[in-house]
């Protein structure tokens, strides 16, 4: 890695004593001996497994669950069902008002998406546990499911989510979040060429080496430890108490050293039940996701549809931009209502636009929920916005390099949210580039500057 | 057979913090009675080095030397609430409060100083290796484990301090989306180069060369980690990972690190990494969040380099040997 | 539920312990005698975290039984350092700044260890290919290579 | 149940007790320790046998016999099995070669098994205790097979005369999008007198590549020689379908892999 100092010294003092300093990791050497101590690292006397039998369909109606089997099964110790969950539909980001609650901890009457938690088996080892599981009968009544977002937003598509009532997020600007800045239209109609293109993702996994979950055990004075992985200690704690109505003086959650994150442990997923579990026996209880679970039950990153139009003028100037994107949810919202918004904010791109017009939505689908990952809301797009500059940049015969310092935000510039330009380093990053990657351009974008426009 | 050669360039910028704010951090900084400082989160470290840094934020802040202080995080017990680590907040949102703690720390220590050495605290400074000066006379001094002793034993006070950092909540206004997304933001360029075969699709990817924007580098070594993982997320991403190949049919999702694709120790770009710090206005010493955007401008440069060198666009991530090789036979029939 | 005896050497020292027949390697070491350096990332050898070094052999601890490693030598990362000394691989994982989260790093290493047992000086290749079966989703790899080359490097100037 | 472990010193005594509802042979534990750790709740059993024999590799008069413990490692390591290294080696990453065998490998389902698409083009026999098996014919019926597997055998081909292909996306250790071996022989002026190709992934299995063997027969390894090979290497396959490959892009790229592995 190389620094180069010699951008934006005049703003800068390099002058301190320990910020700049390549200092060694304090956790390094926990690490190197193996004696960093992960949440799993911690067992207990009498230590009960969870294990979570989870739906086979995509959308279903529970006729029944029958556990009676599974409870006389060697080794068992408990088993919950979603009356047992004290606040058994919940929402995480419903701690920053961003609602309606529309997930179940533990189905009820209802499956909606394949792999959906319906029945927690606690047992005294993971094999009883397992075992236990598969005696679980749970008669299930298949209903019609919606994989596609298109499909989904057409009138008559199986519904989703009642929690909802429609196959999208109802954001209070209505069906997507809502950017409008100048005329869009008039902007197409006075642009030399117009291109509208498509781009598509599919849901992509954090797959951190260590997998969810947490051991929580009681600590005989009616509060509960949590060892816990979760990237978010108090949003875990406050969901945790909502969802067990529960005061958070009772519950101790201790984390902070985690086998990667990436985002795939914002959810509050493993944690309520696993605390319930303890509560309801009396015993420490872990709950860990199997890397099949990882892989495919936990959240990933949503797929996504984003179509952009854009006018554009042979002398290189974007003219108008306009934004459609979709975020695929699946079955509930967890963070991608978030996600989508995020999006709304980030479009058009690091490019100065006089008429833009952005709608995100966010679609459920009868599929994994979808949630936090790094960049979400913002890195599909990124891949959408970039491919598709250099769509246009072909178009009009232009080199790629130079038709984005053409178009690149600068200090002051309105960007389409209304928020003015501070702080753009955009230019600066492509001149280091053209330098670094033997990229030439011409030299009056090597004399452009982020500070002043015309400088 | 013929490999083909391309290249493809993505700029980007990337918001610093959770979108729209309203994500407050709290730190609280105590001296031990010999002069080690304590930092107390809650703040949870993913891997990605916040515990090591926000020790060196305080540490500069109250003017010792990093392994002088000890950071104890995420236990609710004892640390002051966190919105939690996500959105590249952890750095700007926690160690803008670390920073507030620390000076509030550094401010009674200077006073216990000043009392200890007779002159005003404003007189003094640090020398940044556990020693209070006068400044202009740097003989008359003190050391930090004389004013903790002092602190504790002699003088009853507290060598504490409190910090929180909010950046207020926006609401987007409904028709025009008028809001405040983010107060700053980190940037990047990639050129990335490539070679596809065109009988099989199979792409390699030779070099990346990225230059990322992000404020200031704390400590460039674990920028550094960061910005190499993060671009060969990146290029896993563009090439490699999904859960869901056949998207949006569900079969055939991988359920194990054989099944799910990532890029091996065997199929490594060479990495350029370069950095550029134009210090944010609001972030502690500058620094924006880089974690995030780190791994995204690969993944449209590698797109454009696969265009550049067998001349088929592919719009739908990730980018297969079967997408491109489907994409180069429909290019073939017309 | 039978409990079948075993005995191995672990870092060194005479180990016996009383076991579900069944158990795995892995389960045994963290779980009844408490050493947590190897991690259980996937039980499926897929990712590498639980590796640890069987009669000179690296193996996969979540599908080995502890059972068959009766009369065994076992070498795990948290026997690697003597006398508070760290061995040089260690070392080299320190100073090239090879650990993020940490949680693939003493599988790593154990990967490492049976390369550099077996051939002092490896090429690049020969890295990676000891490697591969190991996963990592922080670093990009690139530190893990260079800590394990500079180990290398640093072992065969401490023998000339 | 539990899970259990039975150890017995004689592959007979261990034939024995396989006979129990949900009792499973442990190999080298890739496969079966694996399904019990993931939860398959029909493994109750498991089965090993201690024979030495099981462990042997016998190089003698141009034949083969490996004993069926006898790991990936160890056949890629053995000084006179070095034609076969590049098969063993393409079987995981070190730790699974160390434990992986060759019995298991013959019924790892696609895309495992490479090891396995070897060993058909080698013409192997599968031994167990009772009887003798062309591999072909075993690999057909694996799924019902009960008896332990004890040993492979196979002619060594001549010098140079085995060529093993694995097509991979992650390296230098992914599974399979495919998997080639082919034993040629050629006649003194070039031409192929005979030719044994196996591909892995191109059915639930690994299976013969029939067509392109006859085809290749009396031609050269040249472009023009093998093309008519490569047009016949699909011919009744079925590929698989899986989270690294469709059935539509391996069989797209057999014929080119194909070519590259006999012109190499």
């Amino acid at each position: 890695m190389e620094l180069r100092k010699n951008y934006f010294a005049d703003v800068r003092k390099d002058d301190l004593h320990e910020i700049g300093q390549p200092r060694p990791r304090s956790d390094s050497p926990g690490h190197v001996t193996g004696k960093t101590a992960f949440f799993a690292d911690r067992t207990f006397p009498g230590m009960l497994h969870l294990k979570m039998v989870r739906s086979p369909h995509h959308h279903a109606r529970i006729r029944s669950i029958d556990t009676s089997e599974a409870e006389k099964h060697p080794g068992v110790v408990k088993i919950l069902t979603a009356k047992d969950v004290p606040h058994n539909v919940y929402t995480i980001l419903i701690l920053i008002q961003v609602g309606p609650e529309d997930e179940t901890v533990l189905a009820d009457g209802k499956v909606r998406w394949k792999g959906e938690a319906v029945v927690a088996v606690l047992a005294e080892t993971e094999r009883a546990a397992q075992e236990a599981a598969a005696k679980v009968k749970v008669d299930y009544e298949v209903l019609p499911a919606v994989f596609d977002m298109e499909e989904a937003l057409k009138p008559g598509a199986p519904l989703v989510n009642e929690y909802h009532g429609q196959n999208y997020y109802l954001y209070d600007s209505g069906e997507c979040r809502k950017v409008r800045f100048g005329d869009v239209e008039a902007g197409f109609a006075g642009a030399d060429h117009v291109l509208e293109q498509s781009y598509q993702s599919s849901p992509i996994e954090h797959a951190p080496t260590e997998t969810t979950g947490c051991v929580v055990t009681p600590e005989g004075n009616d509060r509960f430890t949590c060892y816990t992985n979760t990237q978010a200690m108090f949003f875990t704690l406050d969901n945790t108490s909502i969802i067990l109505q529960m005061p958070g003086s009772k519950l101790h959650f201790v984390g902070g050293t985690v086998g990667g994150g990436f985002g795939g442990k914002v959810d509050v997923i493993v944690e309520p039940i696993a605390i319930l579990g303890a509560k309801l026996t009396g015993r420490p209880v872990c709950f860990i996701y199997s890397r099949e679970e990882e892989m495919q039950i936990s959240s990933p990153r949503a797929a996504e549809k984003v179509v952009i139009k854009d006018g554009v003028m042979k002398d290189g100037r974007i003219v108008a931009r306009k934004v459609t994107g979709y975020t695929d949810a699946g079955a509930y919202s967890r963070h991608s209502p978030y996600g989508a918004q995020k999006g709304a904010g980030h479009y058009p791109g690091p490019y100065t636009i006089p008429n833009v017009w952005i709608d995100t939505y966010c679609v459920y689908t009868n599929r994994t929920p979808s949630s936090a990952m790094r960049g979400f809301g913002v890195t599909i797009g990124d891949f959408a916005l970039e491919v598709q500059m250099d769509k246009l940049a072909r178009l009009i015969g232009m080199d790629p390099l130079e038709f984005r310092f053409i178009n690149a935000y600068r200090d002051g510039d309105m960007k389409a949210h209304r928020q003015p330009t501070e702080g753009a380093a955009l230019i600066e990053c492509m001149q280091e580039a053209s330098r670094a990657a033997n990229w030439p351009v011409a030299e009056k974008y090597l004399a452009m500057s982020s500070y002043v426009k015309g400088a | 057979m013929a490999i083909r050669r391309g290249r493809g360039v993505a700029a980007i910028n990337y918001p610093t913090g959770m979108n729209l704010g309203g994500d407050p951090t709290q730190a609280l900084v105590h001296s031990t009675p010999t002069g080690n400082f304590m930092v107390t989160l809650s703040s949870v470290d993913l891997g990605q080095g916040m515990k090591q840094i926000m020790a060196q934020i305080c540490a500069e802040t109250i003017g010792v030397p990093t392994d002088r202080v000890v950071v104890d995080t995420a236990d609710t017990d004892t640390g002051p609430h966190c919105m939690g680590t996500f959105a590249s907040r952890g750095t700007h949102r926690a160690g803008n409060a670390v920073i507030q703690a620390a000076r509030e720390a550094r401010q009674v220590m200077l006073e216990v100083a000043a009392e200890e050495l007779e002159v005003n605290a404003s007189d003094l400074e640090t020398d940044g290796q556990g020693k209070i000066l006068v400044k202009g006379a740097p003989q008359k001094s003190i050391s930090i484990f004389d004013v903790a002793l002092s602190a504790h034993f002699k003088r009853g006070r507290s060598i504490s301090g409190r910090g929180m950092f909010l950046i207020p909540r926006s609401y987007p206004e409904k028709e025009t989306g008028a809001m405040k997304p983010s107060t700053c933001y980190a940037h990047a360029c990639t050129v990335a180069e490539v070679e596809v075969d065109d009988e099989t699709g199979e792409v390699t990817v030779l070099t990346v060369k990225n230059v990322f924007e992000i404020g200031r580098a704390l400590n460039p070594k674990m920028v550094e980690q960061q910005l190499v993982g993060g671009s060969w997320m990146g290029i896993s991403h563009a090439l490699y990972e999904t859960t869901e190949p056949y998207y949006p049919n569900r079969d055939h999702g991988g359920t194990d690190f054989n099944q799910y694709l990532m890029p091996g120790p065997g199929d490594l770009a060479e990495t350029e990494i370069i950095v550029l710090e134009r210090p944010s206005a609001d972030g502690p010493y500058g620094a924006k969040g880089p974690g995030e955007m780190c791994a995204n401008p690969q993944i449209p440069a590698v797109a454009n380099a696969v265009f550049d060198a067998v001349g088929v666009r592919i719009d739908t991530l990730p980018i297969t040997p079967e997408r491109i090789l489907r994409a180069l036979k429909a290019q073939a029939a017309n | 539920m039978a409990k079948v005896p075993v005995q191995f050497t672990l870092n060194g020292s005479e180990t016996a312990e009383f076991v579900d027949s069944g158990t795995t390697l892995l389960h045994t070491l963290r779980d009844k005698i408490g050493d947590t350096s190897p991690k259980g990332g996937c039980h499926q050898g897929t990712c590498g975290a639980c590796s640890v070094i069987i009669d000179g052999e690296l193996r996969l601890s979540c599908l080995t039984l502890a059972e068959t490693c009766d009369g065994a030598v076992i070498s795990t990362t948290s026997g690697l350092s003597e006398n508070g000394i760290l061995h040089p691989l260690q070392r080299a994982f320190l100073d090239t700044f090879a650990t993020q989260c940490g949680f693939c790093t003493p599988g790593m290493i154990m990967a490492a260890k049976v390369l550099l047992d077996h051939t002092p000086n490896p090429s690049r290749d020969e890295v990676v290919e000891a490697l591969s079966g190991n996963i990592c989703r922080c670093t990009g790899y690139e530190p893990i290579i260079q800590a394990v080359l500079t180990a290398a490097r640093s072992n065969s100037q401490n023998a000339a | 149940m539990a899970l259990a472990l039975q150890t017995f010193a004689t592959v007979k005594d261990a034939n024995a007790a396989l006979k129990a509802q949900g009792s499973r042979y442990l190999g080298g534990g890739t496969l079966v320790v694996r399904a019990a750790n993931e939860g398959d709740v029909s493994v109750s059993g498991l089965i090993r046998s201690t024979e030495p024999s099981l462990s042997a590799i016998v190089v003698a008069g141009g034949k083969v016999r490996i004993g069926a413990s006898v790991t990936m490692a160890a056949i890629g390591g053995h000084p006179e099995l070095g034609m076969l290294a590049k098969a063993a080696r393409a079987v995981g990453g070190p730790a699974i070669r160390n434990m992986a065998t060759i019995g298991g490998n013959l019924f790892a389902p696609a895309p495992y098994g490479d090891f396995a698409v070897a060993l058909l083009a080698l013409d192997a026999t599968v031994s167990t205790e009772e009887s003798e098996t062309p591999i072909e014919t075993f690999l057909a019926n694996r799924d019902g097979s009960r008896a332990i597997v004890t040993s492979v055998g196979f002619t060594l081909p001549p010098q140079g005369g085995f060529r093993f292909l694995k097509v991979s996306r992650v390296k230098p250790k992914g599974i399979s999008v495919l998997s080639i071996a082919a034993v040629l022989q050629q006649a003194p002026d070039g031409t192929i007198s005979s030719a044994w190709i196996a591909l892995g992934c191109m059915a639930d299995r690994p299976m013969r590549a029939r067509a392109a063997e006859k085809a290749l027969l009396g031609r050269k390894l040249t472009e023009d020689g093998v093309a008519a090979a490569l047009a016949a290497a699909g011919e009744g396959t079925a590929p698989i379908t899986d989270p690294i490959a469709s059935a539509w892009y391996r069989a797209e790229v057999l014929p080119v892999h194909l070519g590259r592995l006999l012109l190499a």
